[in-house]
């Protein structure tokens, strides 16, 4: 009959890392043993800040905070595929990515403290400011991955943004773009499963957030978001395809928020502890540790190392940006533009 | 009478409409099960159900351009967006469409819509979390501006702006929400949109305000023979109120926190200019936020006018 | 291996009636001869109407105009299925939807002349005023859809758009709102190959535009835009599953732009001749003509008769249009608001 | 020297920066094979190909959002938004990222973007596509807004814009773009933004225009002894300029096609009021379009000032 199809697609899902720490070896990506061990210290030390975060703020030591407990495989993983050339575009909730690629921990306390000295990336890192406005970001993923197959580098732009992130128009045109252009570009979904108090299900009928993709005719896929050789291998092998001018690829990291959505937030409010419970079996530093330990590689000193060391750069970290100077008032106007205007010059004599 | 804080009363004005009109509904991130950010539409899911008040996707422009299609159909949708800083991606529905529906189709579609959203500075909130782009609405024709100072006007103005005819942005103090307690009476009463409100009689100078900065005006007016006007209503704004105000003290000061070029405050003194110069003695002052952007939590209070640069820009005007 | 499908789709393409004229049988719908006689008068009309507006066009009696030639099928098709409680929302280039739901003729004309009264719609119909900003209208559709659904009224809300408008983000959160709240809405997309000078292809990477209601969670179809058949049959499918409460749908008609984007355009200039050859082969009147002649429903003095008609309505269209008195000045400030402000009342005295 | 009208001038000034600059590209819808649809990329893609001649998606937030991607990338490029009534899906790109990028990023990225959109009333045009809504951009602390009035100046001010290094909404005239012919040479030459002009002398009453409104004024002016002030750069706007003549005449009349409310015009007559009122001898004077929708084109001509309408204000102020 002439009802024919004439399009089909088909998401697929990955999982490398079971919850008792058996990795398939199959799909097991290739990562030397210190690779290994510098993923897990990169792990703790996220999960080290984030503890320290909410804690400071609890603290009235800083601001609002966005925590990223259960999430730091997603984080870490597909950070830990970056080369230093790539550009990574974060939300706010990618404290993760920043620490795995180098960013000094105490800026990023400095910038949750309301001080946007904290955003000042380092001249040798390629990361934007976090982005507020939800899934606004993304298009500039797809503009950097343009710049580069312009500029004939071989160079990929990551975009991160969450669940609810995939509703926003930007998104869509951002995709679509990316597709279009055929654009060295990745975009990572953290999908948590949340966004503040809605639901995944109700953020959007798809029955998962990889195949919209198929809307821009590129590939969709979803991984294990608390398996970080899972997000590691997805996003290594994006990353590749993008720099072989072979297009964008979407990255559904299936993972869980396991805090409220803020210090701000309350999400006993609008979901179940029970929820909570079962995720925390798939936590996914105890998953690599378990892993860790049937390679033999994770003796208890060498897990107390790791987390001394992880402790001991939060300390140093909260010490320097709690020591930095207040910034000087006229710093607000001096930004705007290369040149303050004639009626800027007049303001900052307020100061 | 219960004593209320703005949070509470603008909950009250929503409860006692949807009650009143099965029509209105309320729509919005996280406004159902979690009762709002700031907890203004707390209790309302419960009482009304899921099909009055929708948890929506996150999605500026689709949470204004359905309640667009709403309106039209005829419902009475009151739509919040998050904070002010995320209006912007409706901005197009707002403007290109709630704005001119009535005007593109002769009357026949109207949409009488209402968009809430908090605004505002110094909560030490996040980036983008206290914007006061009121200014960018007032250059909508077909669009109406509303910013309450206190509870009990905010509960009497969001009923007008909900059994308007016509699209209103509703803007919200996050400063005020729990700043102030006052009483609130929970009958009925309503407060006409487009006019404005004297809170403090004067004659000798005239101070213009709105929302959180009215409260900056009152204080710097102390011990003084200022007239406070809290405009309520930016658009359509109370230019009679205004220019009788400012024949009689012959002296206006212009108060908000949105930056300076283009504010509402360049409407207010042009007006002015215009229709009542001859009756001025000093020239109009504005103090506003500086000509940039809103600076994080460090910086905050640094950006805000406080009540010593409005008392400077006051003594500024005694002068003449 | 782990790395398994979790999600696939299929896109299906409905062709009833071939370009010699022929429908198949098994995919036929219900529809009387009478009816059928119907929709050919609609489409003779919409195509009269249409040729007529070109040349009003070049005797600068209307505007810029956007012509409909080669998409009536995809306009009258969908359109016939459409109850009168139905509520459309349309482009600026939905000329033959307006006609085929009994709009007066003569206020599109008014319209296009460039009246703003032309686009009150009369108080029998649903159909809103045409979208300009392209794309940005779905989202009405999808708020109206909601809003029956509220009212529990047994209507459909249909939104039209081009292949353009499937780029906008407020395409992506309108279906994106449709889907969550299983709203009874229909988006009719006119793929007619073109956005200005863009070629579709150049639009989106996604091999069909039906494929992109997998990004939201429901059925998306192509269909042969050119056959009005496949068409309605889609439509009707479509609005009768909205009405049942099984949610939207995303039908892609695949016609073409026979003429130039709009009389302000020289489509030479970004496409070949032979393209629109090749087109001409697949009219959907003369398809539907071939088909009604095999049938024995196509008389010559029949189809004089409904040439005669169509030419007759158009003609008293145009006199009345422009017969109507000028607009009074001050209309352009009453509609603004229901009652006109303080200082409107103060400008409208300049009149 | 060529006699060019300003959308040869665009198209000339777009030319010289490409070949100058690798690293300006230009975007938008049809700005490619098909030249733009008032033609002003003809040619680029012939001779720069596809890569620096993009033609998008129908995807305003697209192009701006891609576009700052690029900018802060390396690239400098200039987005077409191919009719100002179009820009508002884009404003969240433009005012959240693009004016702020160098702020947030406390220097270390910057935003070297042009958005080039055409603008106002005046060519029978369709319903959105005569929008003049600078007034938006000039509220937005990280945005330069500039309006040529002649192709000359177009030029000029196109290739500073281009080589500015912070973003900047550029808007052109529909009206003017071939309404006007006049020598503009191909050898190099900038104008500065931020800088007004003279376009005509006098002493006793100032108009400030730009864009298609200035040649309305320049008519009006003729035969009296008053100053025309081409502003050019509306924001920043050239401050010194405005009070100079204000003083020298006394007198002031601002004429924009935008809505009045909230127009330009008023931040011109608020900042006047604020700096230089003591000088004035009649109030301030705003001729501008109605606060109305933008009428379809049987009232077009009845929507935007016109000569008379001009003329009427300038002996209203000419009474003092
Ligand atoms: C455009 C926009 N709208 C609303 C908000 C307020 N807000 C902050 S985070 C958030 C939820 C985000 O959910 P998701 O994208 O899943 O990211 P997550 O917080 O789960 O990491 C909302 C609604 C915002 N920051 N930006
Ligand atoms: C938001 C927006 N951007 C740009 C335009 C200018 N424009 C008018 S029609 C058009 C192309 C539309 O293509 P499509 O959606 O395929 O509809 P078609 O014209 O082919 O019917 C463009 C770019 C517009 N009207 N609206
Ligand atoms: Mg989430
Ligand atoms: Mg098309």
């Amino acid at each position: 009959m002439p009802e024919k199809t004439i399009e089909s697609c088909n998401i697929t899902r990955l999982d490398i890392l079971s919850e008792t720490g058996e990795a398939d070896e199959a799909l097991m990506p290739p990562l030397s043993e210190e690779q290994i061990r510098k993923i897990y210290a990169l792990l703790v030390l996220c999960r080290t800040f984030d503890h320290r975060a909410l804690n400071l703020q609890r603290e009235g030591r800083i601001g609002t905070y966005a925590s990223i407990l259960g999430q730091e495989a997603s984080q870490v993983g597909s950070a830990f595929a970056l080369e230093k050339s790539d550009w990574a575009f974060p939300s706010f909730r990618e404290m993760g990515v920043y620490i795995a690629i180098g960013y000094p921990p105490y800026m990023l306390f400095q910038y949750w403290s309301g001080d946007e000295r904290g955003l000042r990336t380092p001249d040798d890192l390629n990361i934007f400011p976090v982005s507020i406005p939800v899934g606004t970001h993304i298009p500039h993923a797809s503009g950097a991955a343009m710049a580069a197959k312009y500029r004939k580098d071989k160079v990929a732009a990551v975009a991160y943004f969450g669940d609810g992130g995939t509703s926003k128009g930007d998104f869509h045109e951002a995709l679509n773009f990316a597709g279009v252009f055929k654009a060295p570009a990745v975009f990572i979904c953290q999908n948590n499963q949340w966004a503040i108090s809605l639901p995944r299900e109700r953020q959007t009928a798809a029955k998962t957030l990889a195949q919209k993709a198929v809307a821009y005719g590129f590939e969709g896929i979803q991984v294990d978001g608390n398996d970080v050789f899972a997000v590691y291998k997805a996003t290594k092998n994006a990353l590749d395809k993008a720099k072989n001018g072979e297009g964008p690829t979407l990255i559904e990291c299936y993972t869980y928020r396991m805090s409220d959505h803020t210090t701000a937030d309350d999400a006993s409010r609008y979901r179940k502890k029970e929820e909570i419970e079962e995720w925390k079996a798939r936590d996914p530093i105890l998953r690599l540790e378990l892993f860790m330990e049937r390679k033999g590689i994770l003796s208890d000193e060498y897990k107390k190392k790791v987390e001394d060391e992880a402790k001991q750069k939060v300390d140093d970290a909260v010490k320097t940006a709690e020591s930095v100077e207040h910034p000087h008032p006229a710093d607000m106007i001096t930004f705007t533009y290369e040149k303050p205007t004639p009626r800027q010059k007049k303001e900052m004599r307020d100061f | 009478m219960p004593k209320l804080n703005m949070v509470q009363a603008i909950n009250l004005a929503l409860k006692e409409e949807m009650e009143r009109d099965g029509s209105v509904i309320v729509m919005g991130e996280d406004v159902g099960r979690d009762g709002g950010v700031f907890r203004v539409t707390e209790g309302l899911l419960e009482k009304f159900g899921t099909e009055r008040v929708m948890d929506t996707p996150l999605s500026e422009s689709g949470i204004v351009g359905t309640a667009i299609g709403m309106a039209a159909y005829g419902l009475r949708p009151v739509a919040e967006i998050q904070f002010m800083g995320f209006i912007y991606p409706a901005l197009d529905q707002i403007f290109s469409h709630a704005a001119r529906l009535r005007s593109r189709s002769r009357g026949r579609y109207t949409c009488p819509l209402v968009v809430r959203t908090p605004y505002g500075a110094g909560i030490r909130a996040p980036e983008i979390h206290s914007e006061s782009t009121e200014a960018l609405f007032c250059h909508m024709p077909g669009i109406k501006v509303v910013v309450p100072s206190t509870p009990s006007t905010a509960k009497g103005l969001l009923k007008s702006a909900i059994r308007d005819p016509d699209p209103v942005v509703f803007l919200e103090s996050t400063r005020v929400y729990r700043q102030i307690k006052e009483d609130v009476t929970d009958e009925e009463y309503t407060i006409p949109l487009g006019k404005a409100r004297i809170a403090k009689e004067g004659k000798e100078v005239t101070l213009v305000a709105w929302g959180s900065m009215l409260h900056r005006c009152l204080k710097a007016a102390e011990g003084m023979d200022a007239e406070v006007i809290d405009l309520m209503t930016l658009s359509p704004f109370d230019e009679e109120t205004l220019y009788r105000s400012a024949r009689k003290t012959g002296r206006v000061v212009v108060v908000h926190e949105a930056p300076k070029t283009c504010g509402v405050g360049a409407e207010i003194s042009a007006s002015l200019a215009e229709e009542a110069m001859l009756y001025l003695k000093a020239p109009i002052m504005r103090v506003t936020g500086y000509d940039a952007v809103i600076p994080l939590p460090k910086l905050e209070d640094y950006y805000m006018p406080d009540v010593n640069r409005i008392k400077r820009s006051i003594d500024e005007v005694m002068k003449y």
